[in-house]
């Protein structure tokens, strides 16, 4: 058993600290890799479906006839029956906002003055709590707020991809929670 | 009364060299499914731990546990990764029910080999950063494809510049180390050949293996150097599937009226990381072997195990590993293969699947891949391959290169 | 159980593209500093000699992996940066699997005086030859352009 | 089962950026650990590696290039991983490698080096998002934080200045601590609330900051312990859950999946009023809000009563119930996997009487750790007591 008196544990704090200067003036060697790492998920059934549906300016959910749930963004099972879900329904491009951020960080967390809104949009026709991320807009930071009515605003048709980002953003739809 | 686990269900997808039609997510959810049935339980009432094996870069995220539980079951249930070959899961599983806070545990394992672009380099990437990675070629990204771009203040401190254009695909290691099997061992290229040649011919009596050949040695041997003394047949490729096996307790097997296949003993080893100071005798295999055989009671494994899946993801490893593993005294391995003595009629079959050379690489679903025959031949479900009387099975993996650890899993028939 | 729908036409969309790609420094640890800040200096290795079981380990260490006790200071040995291919292979593809432009020969060269060896590529002109157990030495970037790593090393030569 | 004591822990120093490599990291906490139990590495079984994403380190197979730091060469070794709650659940592995028999004496390591992804991990985390449905809106992970605060605050009605106050505790507390990056005796709440805005409600001051760091952690079997120490601290109880991966289709301001797992912990454990019968908790707090959000989860108070603690004082290292006395995430730093040292080690040195400084009075009996990882989805507790 070790015989040490501690005057707060840890004992001690090993450990050599290096500034970011320290690493831009080269002053500890290191070594420097970029690794080439690139994937080609397959998207499966469900996703395949649900692009090809924004790209038609829908949105597809899917019915678990066992739990009475509709899933969106859908899959080809349900994670709480264990079961396969069936039917597919065409839900409408409103909902109303259950989270939401004021971002002044992009994604390489760089400082923006405009701040992006984000949020989950909980959609109309799905359970609730249902739904998926975006972008809000065509509101300012003081007006948006939880509960409030969003309604999807889309890509002109001829520049969606079949990807998320054929919706631009979801815009208030007017009448409040 | 000590508990006894055993494999109670297992399921697994098709092996195909690609599998565009299922997204990872249904891919797993096949296997576990079909496991599940094969057990007779419900997982979201049944099951009370569930186990994913898995790499992030084999998958393309940076936490790949986040993607696992809705197809697996594991929906707020206990679920986590291990970051290992699935016998590590396997492992696990065993552990966590001998606490006696599990009475029935599922592990699952699966490679989506097809949805990686760039397999070698993130094999590469595995490498030690300071002293091995710069070797294989260039630091700097050698196709700069979509990369993220940088805040303006923090110019990247990049050195190490060369006048190379290409990295070495990492395969390279295993001409090293194939090299140094045969030095030590005086064993021939025609030997592994021979391998070769067995495994992929036992591929065509196993219905999911995907890479089933008829060649012959010579075939074999005029195969094309790509890292020498590594042919292009020697070399297994990879394929894309998914494994589930569902443990339990000795009595929930019989509450569910299922004869049980036991898991006896597992065990799992490393040797060092650095490639330098490695030996190449495949020590995990031997120390992994040891702890099982201590765990299952084995004291000659030679007379009391009937039937071996023993790591072949390059052909001389078949062998290297049968040595390690106390089958053979070093060197004899080869002449154990060309006298048939590893074939479905010989004393000591090994790799009736057709291994990883028939089946496929199949990444860290190997070792359930290995499991999974030894579980089916010991049920007497392996139609024309099965091995008569099969009683006690070993499986073993390896986790591939660049690693030098291993694991190894023993199963009894009831 | 099992799926009630699968995707049965090819011509839907099938496939989604991403990756990991990031930019990764490695500082090279406190053994590492003391090795590359020498090789920067001189066209010699240092290595570590562990004080209990006697190895000396190559590439140096702070630790000895076996015993877990911590190399001190003054059990740095140098080295020279000189060796005997322990085995070697000719490489062929490269990381994307296509055929390289040129083989590389890579080996695992013993270094001279440790119980240790490193990855080097072989600069030879003979692809056929038997290069176990030749003796090879380092080739360095010249002094003025060296910046403490590997690529300090452009490549071993036959002696 | 077998019981399982705790009988050393280790951690290194906690910065942006160490100069030490990752496996020079886990060698030191490990030397600390096997120091303080006073064995060697002959005298260890099996060995398990908790690390968080390999993006972080920038090594693929991450858990094989740590491993002879670890102590993990010639013996059993293996990685565990479930994102930022491996900080508890690599202690969790430990503690079944142990309780199933298989291992005697078995140890247990974290290592994070989170500064070699360049320029800012913030890159790896970019990854952590689904490819298909998020990763298109290039989201920035605090945007996940925000989302879940803003949810949080708005169901309770809960103001910002209250969440403040766990970080201006966190951030003094960790004055006591030698590893601690963020330390600071004179922060206040105007301090967090006037910190630049991030993505609001979250604000600089509420995050923990990204760090390197290992920490280590010996676990032994009943059996055993006498060869080793006089001190009798056991795992009183292990629970891990986990909830699905579609994050949007929850409602996020209250972690079932945190109640399961401590739920679990506690019935192992018969503990039937946890904040009477556990002397202090240790609840993952990598932004302030988190730690009120864990509190709730793990049944420590109502839900949305936590913040309401936080003002009043009660989970100060002095309080009734003191929350985070090791300084937390928030004030030590959050080297994701290695927070093992605040976690579960601080548990352990609190409950032996070693915290020196951080020592929460009045003979701590019992001490919950808790880690919290994937996408907002994953949990990990356990529960250390004394025993005989």
């Amino acid at each position: 058993m070790s015989d040490k008196k501690y005057e707060g544990m840890p004992p001690y704090a090993p450990g050599t600290h290096v500034r970011e200067s320290d690493i831009q003036n080269k002053k500890i060697a290191y070594a420097w890799w970029e690794p080439e790492v690139q994937y080609s998920w397959s998207l499966g059934h469900a996703m395949s479906k649900f692009l090809t549906g924004l790209k038609a300016g829908k949105i597809f959910g899917i019915h678990c006839k066992r739990c009475d749930r509709i899933l969106v963004p859908p899959r080809m099972f349900c994670e709480h029956c264990f079961g396969p879900t069936e039917e597919w329904v065409e839900l409408p491009d409103t909902g109303i906002i259950e989270t939401f951020s004021i971002s002044y960080l992009d994604p390489d967390a760089r400082r923006i003055e405009d701040p992006i809104l984000v949020g989950v949009v909980d959609l109309d026709g799905a359970p609730p709590h249902h739904g998926f991320m975006h972008y809000f807009g065509e509101m300012s930071k003081d007006e948006i707020k939880i509960g409030m009515k969003v309604k999807a605003v889309w890509k002109p048709e001829n520049e969606r991809t079949g990807s998320i980002t054929d919706i631009k953003y979801f815009k208030p739809a007017g009448g409040a929670d | 009364m000590t508990r006894k686990v055993c494999v109670i269900g297992i399921g697994h997808t098709d092996f195909n060299s690609i599998t565009p039609d299922m997204q990872w997510k249904d891919f797993m959810y096949e296997a576990c499914n079909k496991a599940y049935v094969d057990a007779g339980v419900d997982p979201r009432k049944d099951v009370n731990s569930f186990i994913t094996c898995a790499e992030d870069y084999w998958e393309g995220f940076s936490i790949f546990d986040e993607f696992v539980p809705d197809q697996i079951g594991a929906v707020l249930r206990p679920c986590c990764t291990v970051c290992g070959d699935g016998i590590y899961g396997l492992g696990t599983a065993y552990m966590q029910i001998m606490t006696e806070m599990f009475d029935m545990v599922a592990v699952e394992a699966h490679s989506k080999a097809s949805d990686l672009l760039t397999y070698g380099d993130i094999m590469l990437h595995a490498f030690d950063p300071i002293f091995e990675k710069p070797v294989s070629g260039p630091v700097e990204r050698p196709n700069y494809r979509g990369s993220p771009s940088y805040p303006a203040e923090a110019p990247k401190p990049f050195i190490g510049s060369s006048e190379e254009t290409e990295r070495v695909h990492p395969y390279f290691m295993a001409g090293l180390e194939m090299q140094d099997y045969l030095k030590k061992t005086k064993t021939t290229e025609e030997q592994c050949a021979a391998v070769v040649v067995k495994n992929k011919k036992n591929a065509f009596w196993n219905p999911y293996a995907d890479y089933e050949l008829k060649i012959t040695i010579e075939d074999v041997m005029k195969s094309e150097y790509l890292f020498k003394p590594v042919k292009k047949l020697d070399i297994s490729p990879n394929v894309d599937g998914a494994i589930c096996f569902v443990l339990a307790t000795e009595e929930k097997a019989k509450e569910l009226g299922i004869e049980p296949i036991y898991l006896s003993g597992f065990g799992w080893n490393s040797e060092t990381p650095w490639l330098g100071t490695r030996g190449f005798d495949a020590d995990y295999a031997k120390k992994s072997a040891q702890m099982a055989y201590k765990m299952a009671g084995i004291t000659d494994p030679k007379k009391e195990i009937n039937i071996l899946e023993i790591d072949d993801r390059f052909s001389f490893k078949e062998l290297q590993h049968l040595e390690a593993l106390g089958f053979a005294d070093p060197g004899q391995a080869g002449n154990m293969v060309e006298e048939g003595t590893l074939d479905v009629k010989g004393s000591l079959p090994t790799n009736m699947s057709g291994g990883s050379l028939g089946v496929g690489n199949c990444l860290e679903a190997t070792g359930l891949q290995k499991s999974l025959e030894i579980v089916t031949q010991l049920r007497g479900h392996a139609a024309k391959r099965q091995v008569p009387d099969a009683e006690v099975g070993l499986a073993q993996a390896w986790r591939g290169i660049p690693s030098g650890s291993g694991a190894v899993a023993i199963f009894r028939r009831g | 159980m099992g799926f009630i729908e699968k995707q049965t036409d090819p011509t839907t969309p099938m496939h989604w593209k991403g990756n990991m790609q990031a930019d990764y420094f490695y500082p090279a640890g406190i053994a590492g500093d003391k090795f590359f800040q020498h090789l920067k200096q001189n066209d010699t290795f240092l290595a570590t000699k562990c004080s209990e079981c006697n190895k000396v380990l190559f590439p140096p260490r702070l630790y000895c992996e076996d015993c877990f006790i911590e190399i001190s200071n003054d059990n740095w040995i140098e080295v020279p940066a000189s060796g005997t291919i322990r085995v070697f292979t000719v490489a062929k593809l490269n990381a994307h699997g296509e055929k390289m432009k040129e083989p590389k020969v890579i080996a695992l060269i013993d270094v001279e005086n440790t119980d240790g060896s490193t990855l080097g590529v072989i600069k030879t002109q003979n692809l056929e030859a038997n290069l176990q157990g030749a003796k090879v030495k380092a080739i360095f970037k010249p002094k003025d352009k060296r910046e403490g790593t590997m690529k300090d090393i452009l490549h071993f030569e036959l002696i | 089962m077998k019981e399982v004591a705790v009988i050393g822990a280790g951690m290194t120093l906690f910065r942006r950026h160490l100069k030490e490599t990752g496996k020079e990291l886990s060698y030191l906490a490990t030397k600390m650990a096997l120091e303080e139990a006073g064995i060697e590495k002959k005298d260890i079984d099996m060995v398990v590696m908790g690390t968080a994403p390999d993006a972080f380190d920038g090594t693929h197979m991450k858990g094989e290039y740590l491993l002879d730091g670890a102590a993990g060469v010639g013996l059993p070794y293996c990685r565990v991983f479930n994102g930022g709650g491996t900080g508890v659940f690599a202690p969790i592995a430990g503690w079944w490698h142990v309780a199933s028999g298989v291992a005697d004496v078995c140890l247990v390591v974290a290592e994070e080096k989170m500064g070699n992804c360049y320029p800012h991990p913030q890159t790896a985390f970019q990854h952590i998002w689904d490819p298909i449905l998020d990763r298109p809106l290039t989201p920035n992970l605090v945007w996940l934080f925000a989302m879940e605060m803003n949810r949080y605050m708005t169901v309770h009605g809960i103001k910002e200045e209250d969440i403040a106050e766990v970080a201006v505790k966190n951030k003094r507390n960790a004055v006591g601590h030698p590893c601690a990056q963020l330390a600071d005796p004179n922060i206040t709440v105007e301090d967090v609330m006037n910190s630049e805005m991030m993505a609001w409600p979250v604000k600089r001051l509420d995050i923990s900051p990204p760090s390197d760091g290992a920490a280590a952690l010996i676990f032994c079997s009943k059996d055993v312990v006498h060869k080793y120490t006089d001190e009798r601290i056991f795992v009183k109880g292990v629970g891990w859950n986990i909830d699905s991966t579609m994050w949007t289709n929850r409602d996020l301001y209250f972690p079932d999946y945190v109640a399961n797992a401590a739920k679990m912990a506690y019935k192992k454990a018969g503990i039937t009023n946890p904040p009477k019968e556990l002397s202090f908790a240790e609840p993952y707090d990598p932004f302030d809000y988190k730690e009120c959000h864990h509190m709730e989860g793990l049944l420590l108070c109502e839900k949305g009563e936590a913040p309401t603690l936080a003002r009043e004082g009660v989970t100060q290292r002095d309080g009734d119930l003191p929350i985070c006395p090791s300084g937390g995430l928030l004030g030590v730093g959050n080297p994701i996997a290695a927070t093992m040292g605040q976690k579960m080690c601080e548990v352990y040195w609190q409950l032996a009487g070693k915290a020196g400084k951080r020592q929460v009075p009045n003979d701590p009996q019992m001490g919950l750790g808790q880690a919290w990882g994937d996408i907002m989805q994953m949990a990990t507790v356990m529960i250390l007591g004394r025993g005989s």
